[in-house]
């Protein structure tokens, strides 16, 4: 019944407290796009492509001194048990908006007045922690796509889970009764925080604990992210 | 140009602690809450800080539970920017900025349990109280996160829930009730200008600048939800502090405007 | 049970037939409208606001003989007892389109050529009468706001209750069995009638007598619709 | 320019009682009325008047009542301009004057009770006949709302209602009786010009003058419905005139157009 | 109970295997199209009317080498016995986009840079076979508008029906277990087949006999609609 | 312009024989099927054809029988062309090309009876499963329509059915028997190009070419779908050709990638 999930810092699939669940990133994925990029977060599966730089269109919506942002984040139908209905819903309204704030001042928008770049990130299977891969998976495809960034963003959640700080939680943690998901997207290079969001019951000390375990899992992150871009470099140039 | 030259005023201004209607960056506007303004809503609230004005009201009926939570009541929260509220508001489907204000108002009522949603239960499994939130926004000059938080948690203390017959159909003329409370819990945003953080920012203050952080606290000091907004990014040491304001904030003005708690 | 509403001329709430509910009118409250108003009529309440003269956005809308009207007219979700959705309706379709066909001949929209003057009716508790309050609240919020018209719209409905005519129905009223609720929009300075809807079940003689009736009714409600623009206009200049 | 000359002469024609026509400005066009138009509805009815042409139907299922009437049957109305009627015409979600339409016609209706809705109530609080009655207009030549109402009307004395089992499954290839009727009604659309009052316009009248009265009067002459439309104005006096053309014109419609009565 | 429908090569309304149903056509039905038509097909009525060649609206739907078509299939409401809620729907998209590839080589719309062509068919009452009475429909309403075409498409159905093949069938044969649907769109002046679609379980044979069977089904079909377009001509001269 | 040169240099070259990846005119690219991609699903496919490529998922529920087949399972097929599929594609509302996409794939699915309907009830009348068919396309370039046709079926056969307990509560977690299963069915699609015929057409071809006739055979070589698509037309002898053909390349595919069968 109440047995622990964690036990001497062990979690249920054997990681420690700080680990990562298994990242595989591959950048390249989308023929057509301008970049691409295939991530798998443990059981999470999500492709993203970009577009871009690009014409506005409809072209009253231009701006005269920046590229503007459109991002999209979708659950395909039969990325979850109870079959997500296509068409809008407010949940991927808002994650498309917290992503697309954490990316604007990464990318160099200013170098494309009059421009748009579009992300669109599908969720082909969703475990925990969907948007968080979504953002790492646009984060590569638009390295991939030779779009101009201050770096590469890198995205975990972090939490608490039976009183223990743990990095990237998954389903079954998220579901313990005490269970904080404190999903972050940072500029691994400098530490910069561009997504932060948070739901539970947690003192101002275990915030700060929990956000702190996230800058290691961006930096791990980050390291998978490079050897995807260098990797598909690699292949191009072969 | 003027609106580049008037940003970057309120920008210098802020770095060296000025606002423009001479209030210190941690000092929020003046607040007055008045209930009851909607006597067909189980509860309702205006809310007004400086010129911002909101309006919340709770409905309720009678649901199916969640799959997932079969003993506990059901939240539906809603924003809208009532078209005569600003120039640039539309008419239509909400836009990302309502539905981002909604949603984050609804996860810090339902992540805090202030209300007691198992106290909402009727017949697991089958039949529980839905508590429908609606947010309006009236008229808009800046935060209105915060203005919406309170107005929601001013009207569920207002609210007093309709009866119900044997065959569950339910009286909305005779409420009887109160909403039953856990805690109270309130969201205070704070912006960042340059390394100067501010509360309780104005609508010309929100064209300068435009990173936020929204922290939910309840009555015990902790914090129940977070939603960082706005292009820009935070430090760790931000984060922290910002928890900090918030936590102290929530706590001013439980104590002034909500003294009731729990029941 | 079936005992009688009105007794000896005098109703439930303890009006004479010919008199109207209490009127509350406070114009100037919204603070970024170019003109609003906020009318308590009995227990219905109401907010309107007026935006304009202003760019026509699309501009293919636009007419280069006169200013477009655009009227909103919407119940706020907790204003009734069953929650109203968010969302098209076409009750509240049709009354925006009386209310500004009503509106239309008064206010002088051959000024403003090429503008466009959006008008919103909000109704934030809905008893009996929204439509005649909000009429009487745009009326307000379009004099606010300095839009030139030949006169205040004023609003009211009349009709039948147990066989008497009355002046401005309660929801109360508007249950008895033979009730007919007749709401009438008036130039009050004219008695030119620009809204008129009836339903119910009645004689021609009967319409004459309410219509008759909501003549009187428009002429007190224009009075303290006057006085609301003049606290307005004295509060100002004080 | 043209456009406004035509106005121009078609308003000082109606001033000096001519129309382009030739016909009084009380005199309707020419009216048929063919019943059965679509066998697979319930009862359904074509309405030419003059070169306007609208079609109505009637469709019925089983529903549960409104909350406020649990012993009655259910009106639904829609009115819908079909995109091949007129040029300006689109497909789409119904325009305002789609809207009104519907609404006046099923006023008209609801209002006169023309329907027995008590009749069909089946079992009270839970199982009603819903009546679906939707409306196209085929060709555009003005007076839609007399013409709808017309073909309101005839549908409904049209129709025969589809038998229900014991499991109350619905059989529509066995329709037996007619809809229970109290009364017959129909809208008059009077418009004005000048100080003239006129009736039955087509497209080019209601280009050149707007400003409407719609009356709907039952048999035994007393009103159940009214909708004033268009930007301008009435005396006290124009309505009552116009209550009493409606009134004198319904009756002559009903003697030449339908006999039948109640039932 | 399994009694069979068609005996001795009679078909349950007496018809022969490969004889169409009464076929109904008159053209010129509204009066403020361009062209119009009304098809009685059995007991399947529909209406179409066509507005163009006219000016493209918004104008970035141009196309500057030929006009465009826009095609929309609707049921009215009433036209079935569960009642057609009115608004989008997949089937009607479906049917809009085969019976416009149907038409779009036919008409000479090079004629028309620039311009748009709108085509509607509006189901009245839906029996058996209401796309192929839409399409015969259009097609007459085409001519009546003057639209240049290389010849009148007709449009029939044949299929299988209890092993027999069967031109033209009814909604009572379209019930046979065995039955296949083969509706078919014609220049019948040539034999080209513009329209195309088949639901059931066929071997090629049969298809080939079906398909054969519906170019019978389309001569006799252009006949009655060359018809309907001389009387139309008459009447107009007369 | 150049697009013209270009269009009309692959239609020459088609007419001599000649494609742009020196395939002959009816050979299909080189195809991988990879199923159970989405761990979710009851069951998935990812079918890369050449370059395009889309993936197939398949979701149950339960849900009432249609009227007219009491006893039988019903299936839901939609088609969607993700955003990042293509720079033309669009969110929003499904556009023509996605509903006839999704709908031809159901029809051969529902036609052939790839799936023993009848299997999928449970209580006549009342409960049956609902079988939801989502196809997402990744890449397009061209032939979606065989790509989508191999997608849905290799998901068909990955998947395992949820199970139910007495009070029909589904268990996803525990996904025991396989779909029953009547026969194999696939599309091909033949395009036409002056007098030639040609199969599994990329992007490119398909700016160039627009004639087509999709053809659904089943495992005995019977068809139980067509549809055809594009404005030009053919004749009684190029659509046998065409059935012919697709008979054989479906019976290559079964036989290729599709070993087991009924069960």
């Amino acid at each position: 019944m109440s047995e622990k999930l964690i036990n001497k810092g062990i979690r249920p699939d054997g990681r420690k407290l700080d680990e990562i669940r298994p990242l595989k990133i591959k950048a390249g994925v989308v023929d057509r796009a301008d970049g691409s990029a295939y991530v798998e977060f443990g059981t999470t599966k999500v492709i993203s492509a970009v577009y871009g730089p690009k014409k506005v269109h409809p072209r009253h919506m231009e701006n005269s001194k920046k590229a503007i942002l459109k991002v999209r984040y979708n659950m395909i139908p039969f990325s979850v048990y109870d079959r997500k209905r296509p068409g809008y819903d407010k949940r991927s309204v808002e994650i498309a908006k917290v992503v697309s704030e954490a990316l604007e001042n990464v990318i160099f928008l200013e170098e494309f007045p009059k421009s748009a770049i579009d992300i669109d990130m599908e969720i082909i299977q969703a475990d925990a922690g969907t948007r968080v891969a979504a953002i790492t998976a646009a984060s590569v495809a638009l390295a991939d796509a030779g779009i101009p960034m201050r770096g590469l963003i890198s995205s975990v959640a972090a939490g608490r889970v039976e009183g223990n700080i743990v990095l990237d939680l998954t389903k079954e943690e998220e579901d313990a009764s005490d269970a904080i998901d404190l999903p972050v997207a940072m500029l691994a290079r400098t530490g910069e925080i561009t997504l932060l969001q948070m739901d539970g019951d947690a003192s101002v000390d275990e915030i700060e604990k929990i956000v702190r375990m996230t800058e290691k899992g961006c930096k791990d992150i980050e390291k998978i992210q490079g050897k995807a871009l260098i990797e598909k470099y690699n292949a191009n140039t072969a | 140009m003027t609106a580049k030259l008037t940003k970057d005023y309120i920008v210098n201004q802020i770095k060296r602690n000025i606002r423009g209607d001479d209030r210190k960056l941690d000092e929020m506007r003046e607040l007055t809450i008045e209930r009851g303004v909607s006597a067909n809503a189980e509860g309702s609230a205006r809310v007004k800080l400086g010129k911002t004005e909101v309006i919340a009201g709770i409905k309720m009926d009678l649901a199916e539970p969640y799959p997932d939570s079969q003993d506990k009541g059901v939240l539906t929260s809603s924003a809208e920017f009532l078209p005569l509220a600003a120039p640039e508001f539309e008419a239509g489907r909400p836009g990302e900025v309502e539905v981002e204000l909604g949603r984050v108002v609804d996860r810090g009522i339902r992540e805090a349990e202030v209300i007691d949603f198992k106290k909402l239960c009727i017949v697991e499994g089958e039949k529980v109280w839905r508590v429908f939130m609606d947010i309006v926004v009236i008229n808009h000059d800046g935060n209105l996160m915060d203005a919406s938080g309170l107005a929601a948690m001013a009207a569920i203390l207002d609210a007093k829930m309709p009866t119900i017959d044997k065959d569950y159909k339910i009286d909305y003329n005779k409420r009887e009730k109160p909403l039953p409370l856990t805690t109270i819990a309130l969201p205070i945003t704070v912006m960042k200008c340059g390394n100067k953080l501010i509360i309780d920012t104005t609508a010309d203050e929100e064209e300068a600048i435009d990173t936020r952080l929204t922290v939910t606290t309840n009555e015990s000091g902790n914090i129940s939800s977070m939603q960082k907004g706005g292009p820009g990014g935070f430090t760790v040491e931000e984060i922290v502090e910002i928890c900090k304001i918030a936590g102290k904030k929530t706590d001013e003005l439980i104590k002034k405007h909500f003294k009731s708690k729990k029941n």
